[in-house]
């Protein structure tokens, strides 16, 4: 088990994907973002919370979907499948090594872009703490979608409308609470607790999931 | 702050920048040569160079 | 006299390096010392006070960090048009270089900005353009690495560099096409130089000594991804020959 | 030691490619798949490893030390038409990675990466990254993946493709002596592997659409 | 050469499902903004135009990496790339085959998408014609990316963020296109037709830079 | 009609694969390559067919009808050791790209889909996604490549690999036509592919680092 973390971790950061990249990916999309709203500090800082998830977001998608795929196409998966680890901790480990190359240095990366989207140290703080319980939650749903795209020989496009919709409530519960965090009337714990506890829920539901989904994708 | 705060800065930094590229540039190159030179030391050399008795090989 | 194609021979590049260095190095020691003194020697501008002075850094790293993509394209031509190893070690190892100073720049910058503009940034085209090729040479720099065959590399690099190349002029005029805070050119442009001399003296010198800063390291670090290359490819030959050797032994 | 195949059929799409296919295998013993191009066997194989449901039958493995449930692909070694191997990785990389995540099977010791690749007669490219391999070493290296982890079974996929001569008397001396330490080869192959006492089952294709279901 | 447009068409809708992530993916992003402005409706309207052209910016780089990497694994470019066909006509057509499959999508969802933001109807009408005239340039670009992309042995993402940079003259001209139709002082034209020009310029230099790299990134 | 290969020599990372391999084919002439795995068969067919960058050395293509610029990867058809079929698409959708994509070259005519699907033994299965394809009918289906748009010369990576025996004597069948059709041939195997008059060149592998150019 450790041997596929390390596996996974080791293919993310070679594979030109992982943590630089990931980072600088995420850098470059929030650079964008000021030469459409425009140079307008204020609403900068307003809009920076939304703008950092949905950075983060898509660089979370980046590749997700192929999670499985790539396994599949050189036979590992086959080999994977036919060990006597629980199937669904196999998928909770792939899906930890990908949220550690993918989504933690996003996370770490989070307060750079703050300041660059001129976000006080509370947003930034809020911003942070949000993306650290909440792209997991990403992840985890990642990985049904991509597990049952494995399946489908022309599966693409159904695991987009299956995944995505549920990545919403994610987003939605992790940008209100880092806007609850600046806003005075709005509390900050209510939203964060739901997040929290959507995360939990597909940590459990994501790698069973995924696991039922390659189970009966066999061909 | 006081302007000098951010002159200093500014020197210091592009100071600390450039010294940090020279002193890289200038470790690589020894660790290199170091190479170079134990290489040549167990015998193997380019089958262009010349010959250490100074004959074209 | 040497020709063109004797420069282009790896090893006499290394001779006539090993030549030129020192000098290169020591031209750049006594430019700096003249460049720094006249710097902290003359008064501050009337406007901007005393932080003029960190003009004579700032700018210089700035001219520079163009000047160094500038080398770059003219060797991704010649790795793509001429083949030629020595253009793919030129902008192989000019990388870095043009990464610090690009640094440098953004750093000064915004070191000058807080107390001219209040801020440290701001996402105008001149600073965001500078950001974007400091972010270009980290990824060159990672492509380089990435890539194990260097010949490839180099040719791969060449054509990201070559189509990289059409921010070089948006950043120099990004501030005539767009208006922003930042300073309009004033040193080089057409019709002349509109800075003061006290200033421009200082400026001139520190320019040329960066530039020769730029020069020494550019052929210092070729010279060592020459030797680089040598000790990978005669450790390589080292190992097939005991391979073959052990092969007919056994 | 024995690995049962009790009245197996599989389907592809909705024609049934075989049907009531049973056999037993003890330590030892070999059975070839033989047949046409596109009669079964590649899917006969990945029936018998778990990697495919099957329409109806089922394999069972049975060991002295085994726990009753263990499902039987646990105790095979599957090499596909694909190498199951990652490009970016180097060969080391790739069969310690197996190694450690297959694990030995009960009763059985796996070799060290140096020695698998060693027996396959590529020990001086572990470094270089598996893309870079050519074909044939590819495979070479994919066969060493079944030698660092032990599993009593082994399922080969016309493990001899792109092969040169050599290599493959030495995958047939391999073959051999797994057989030899009581394990079970189960291969499909369209060139003859040279075993001595190796059953053959012959593939014929499409068995019938399953009607009768409706 | 039009085989090639139908295949590569065929099989963005078959296989990657390119069309509808896309959308989805745009969908997801315009619809989160709200959440971080509020429902200050004014303000949205303001933003409007900047947030669906980022957010059409960021669903044209998904998938924009693999663009080349599909055929090189399966083989496909070796014989694309032996035929006599000049090799950046080729890399045309598929850049065409790519925009009409992820791109005109976003152009023809985008009016919904200004009826979330409260644009009104001269500000849609102008940030769609200008998302028609862009979104290409946008392609091209990334199709220079994703030829370097197939050289890497390990490659990918850091392409990405290689040619992002690129990208963001185009999203500067877009945008501030679309505000100059609704905001009095500023004359709609001449961004326009800079945009015009930036994208007939890497229509030309886009392919040239992409067979570029692909010849010479044969192995 | 003339394939020249002067004095080509190939890299791959820092070694030199071969070295100064000089040939000429005519029409009706075929070159077989052999040698062990990773001696660099692979690596001269795609040099040849321009896939490779030659360290050194060229490659020219000379016929009466055409034009003098002619590329020598024009007048060639390539079947590497992957198929170039894209797993979504159906056969017959794959066969029509190549057949429009690639299209007749002077002086020939490629057969139909259908004519194509036959002549390689599988006309029935050409609605079935590549994908689902068994891998000798993917290998097939990839050489029915070759008939769908003609070009005189084959570049051949293994054709065999995988195929059954019947197979293998079909293919050899539409080389020989090939061949009689004043064709060229060069093909990378390690099995016999039963041409008679058919040239051999050897491949030992490894012939040098690129030390010398540092
Ligand atoms: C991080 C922020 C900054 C960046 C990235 C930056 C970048 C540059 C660049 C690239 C140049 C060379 C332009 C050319 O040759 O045309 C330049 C020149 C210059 N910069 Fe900055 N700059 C920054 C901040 C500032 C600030 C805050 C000031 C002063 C208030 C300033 C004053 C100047 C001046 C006076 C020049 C010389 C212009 C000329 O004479 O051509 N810069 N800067
Ligand atoms: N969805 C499907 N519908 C109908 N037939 C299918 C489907 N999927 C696969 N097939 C057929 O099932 C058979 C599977 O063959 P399999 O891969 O087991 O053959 P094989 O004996 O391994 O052949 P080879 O020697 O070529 O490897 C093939 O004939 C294939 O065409
Ligand atoms: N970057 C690299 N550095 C060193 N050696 C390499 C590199 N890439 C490939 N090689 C070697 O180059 C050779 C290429 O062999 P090639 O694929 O041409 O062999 P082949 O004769 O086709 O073999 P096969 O019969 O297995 O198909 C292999 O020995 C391979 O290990
Ligand atoms: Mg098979
Ligand atoms: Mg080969």
């Amino acid at each position: 088990m450790i041997a596929l973390l390390l596996r996974d971790l080791k293919l993310s950061v070679r594979a030109g994907g992982g943590a630089l990249i990931g980072v600088l990916f995420f850098t470059t999309v929030v650079a964008v973002i000021p030469f459409g709203v425009g140079p307008d500090l204020n609403l900068l800082s307003r809009i920076g919370p939304a703008i950092v998830w949905i950075g983060a977001l898509l660089s979370a998608l980046l590749g997700l979907d192929r999670m499985f795929q790539t396994d599949r196409e050189d036979g590992s998966l086959d080999l994977i499948l036919m060990q006597e680890h629980p199937l669904a901790l196999t998928v909770l480990v792939k899906c930890l090594a990908h949220w550690l190359g993918n989504g933690l240095p996003l996370v770490i990366a989070s307060p750079l872009l703050g300041l660059f989207m001129n976000m006080d140290e509370v947003a930034i703080g809020a911003t942070m703490l949000t993306l650290l319980v909440g792209t997991p939650a990403l992840t985890f749903i990642g990985a049904v979608g991509a597990a049952v795209a494995v399946a489908l020989p022309r599966g693409g496009l159904l695991v987009s409308i299956l995944v995505l919709p549920l990545a919403i409530p994610v987003l939605i519960f992790g940008v209100s609470a880092s806007y609850a965090a600046v806003q005075d009337p709005a509390p900050f714990m209510p939203p964060f607790l739901i997040l929290v506890a959507i995360t939990m829920f597909f940590a459990v539901l994501g790698p069973l999931g995924a696991a039922l989904a390659l189970r009966n994708a066999g061909d | 702050m006081t302007h000098t705060f951010y002159i200093a800065m500014s020197y210091g930094i592009a100071a600390l920048i450039s010294l940090c590229l020279i002193t890289w540039v200038w470790l690589d190159g020894r660790a290199r040569a170091k190479e170079l030179a134990e290489l040549e030391a167990s015998g193997i050399r380019r089958r262009s160079a010349p010959k250490p008795e100074g004959k074209e090989a | 006299m040497t020709k063109l194609t004797d420069l282009a021979n790896p090893t006499r590049f290394l001779g006539l390096a090993s030549r030129l260095l020192p000098w290169m190095a020591g031209i750049t020691a006594i430019l700096f010392a003249i460049g720094l003194y006249l710097s902290f020697a003359g008064e501050g501008d009337y406007q901007q006070g005393m932080t003029v002075r960190i003009m004579y850094v700032h700018v210089p790293a700035a001219w520079l960090s163009m000047m160094c993509y500038s080398v770059m394209a003219a060797s991704a031509i010649g790795t793509l048009v001429w083949r030629h190893p020595l253009a793919d070690v030129s902008h192989k190892a000019a990388a870095p270089l043009g990464a610090a100073f690009t640094l440098i720049a953004l750093a000064t910058g915004s070191l000058w900005g807080k107390p001219m503009w209040g801020t440290w940034w701001v996402w105008d085209a001149r600073l965001t353009s500078v950001f974007v090729l400091f972010l270009m040479y980290l990824g060159l720099i990672a492509l380089n690495r990435a890539m194990d065959d260097p010949g490839k590399a180099a040719r791969v690099s060449a054509v990201l560099i070559l189509v990289g190349f059409v921010n070089i002029p948006i950043i120099k005029f990004s501030v005539d096409w767009w208006n922003t805070l930042h300073q309009p050119a004033s040193v080089i442009r057409m019709g002349g130089s509109t800075i003061d001399s006290t200033f421009l003296w200082p400026l001139l010198i520190m320019a040329f000594a960066f530039t020769m800063l730029f020069f020494t390291l550019h052929i210092a670090a070729m010279r060592n991804e020459i030797w680089r290359r040598r000790v990978s490819a005669q450790r390589r030959m080292a190992a097939r020959m005991a391979g073959q050797t052990s092969e007919k032994g056994a | 030691m024995r690995l049962t195949v009790e009245a197996l059929s599989a389907r592809r799409g909705e024609d049934l490619i075989f049907k009531d296919v049973s056999f037993t295998l003890s330590a030892g013993e070999s059975l070839i798949l033989t047949g046409r191009n596109g009669s079964g066997k590649s899917t006969l194989l990945r029936a018998v490893a778990g990697l495919l449901r099957p329409e109806s039958g089922r394999v069972t493995w049975e060991s002295d030390g085994a726990e009753p449930g263990t499902r039987a692909s646990e105790a095979c070694h599957y090499l596909g038409h694909r190498n199951a191997m990652k490009a970016e990785l180097s060969v080391r990389e790739n069969l310690e990675f197996w190694q450690n995540f297959v694990g030995d099977f009960a009763g059985g010791r796996g070799m060290t990466v140096t020695g698998a690749a060693d027996a396959v007669g590529l020990s001086g490219i572990t470094h270089l990254p598996f893309g870079y391999l050519s074909a044939g070493q590819q495979r070479r290296m994919a066969f060493a993946k079944l030698l660092v982890a032990w599993r009593p079974v082994w399922i080969l996929d016309e493990p001899t493709a792109a092969l040169d001569v050599s290599a493959e008397s030495v995958f047939t001396a391999l073959i051999k002596d797994h057989l030899g330490h009581d394990g079970i080869v189960l291969a499909a192959t369209h060139q003859p592997l040279g075993l001595e006492n190796a059953q053959e089952l012959k593939m014929t294709g499409f068995a019938g659409v399953m009607e009768s279901m409706w």
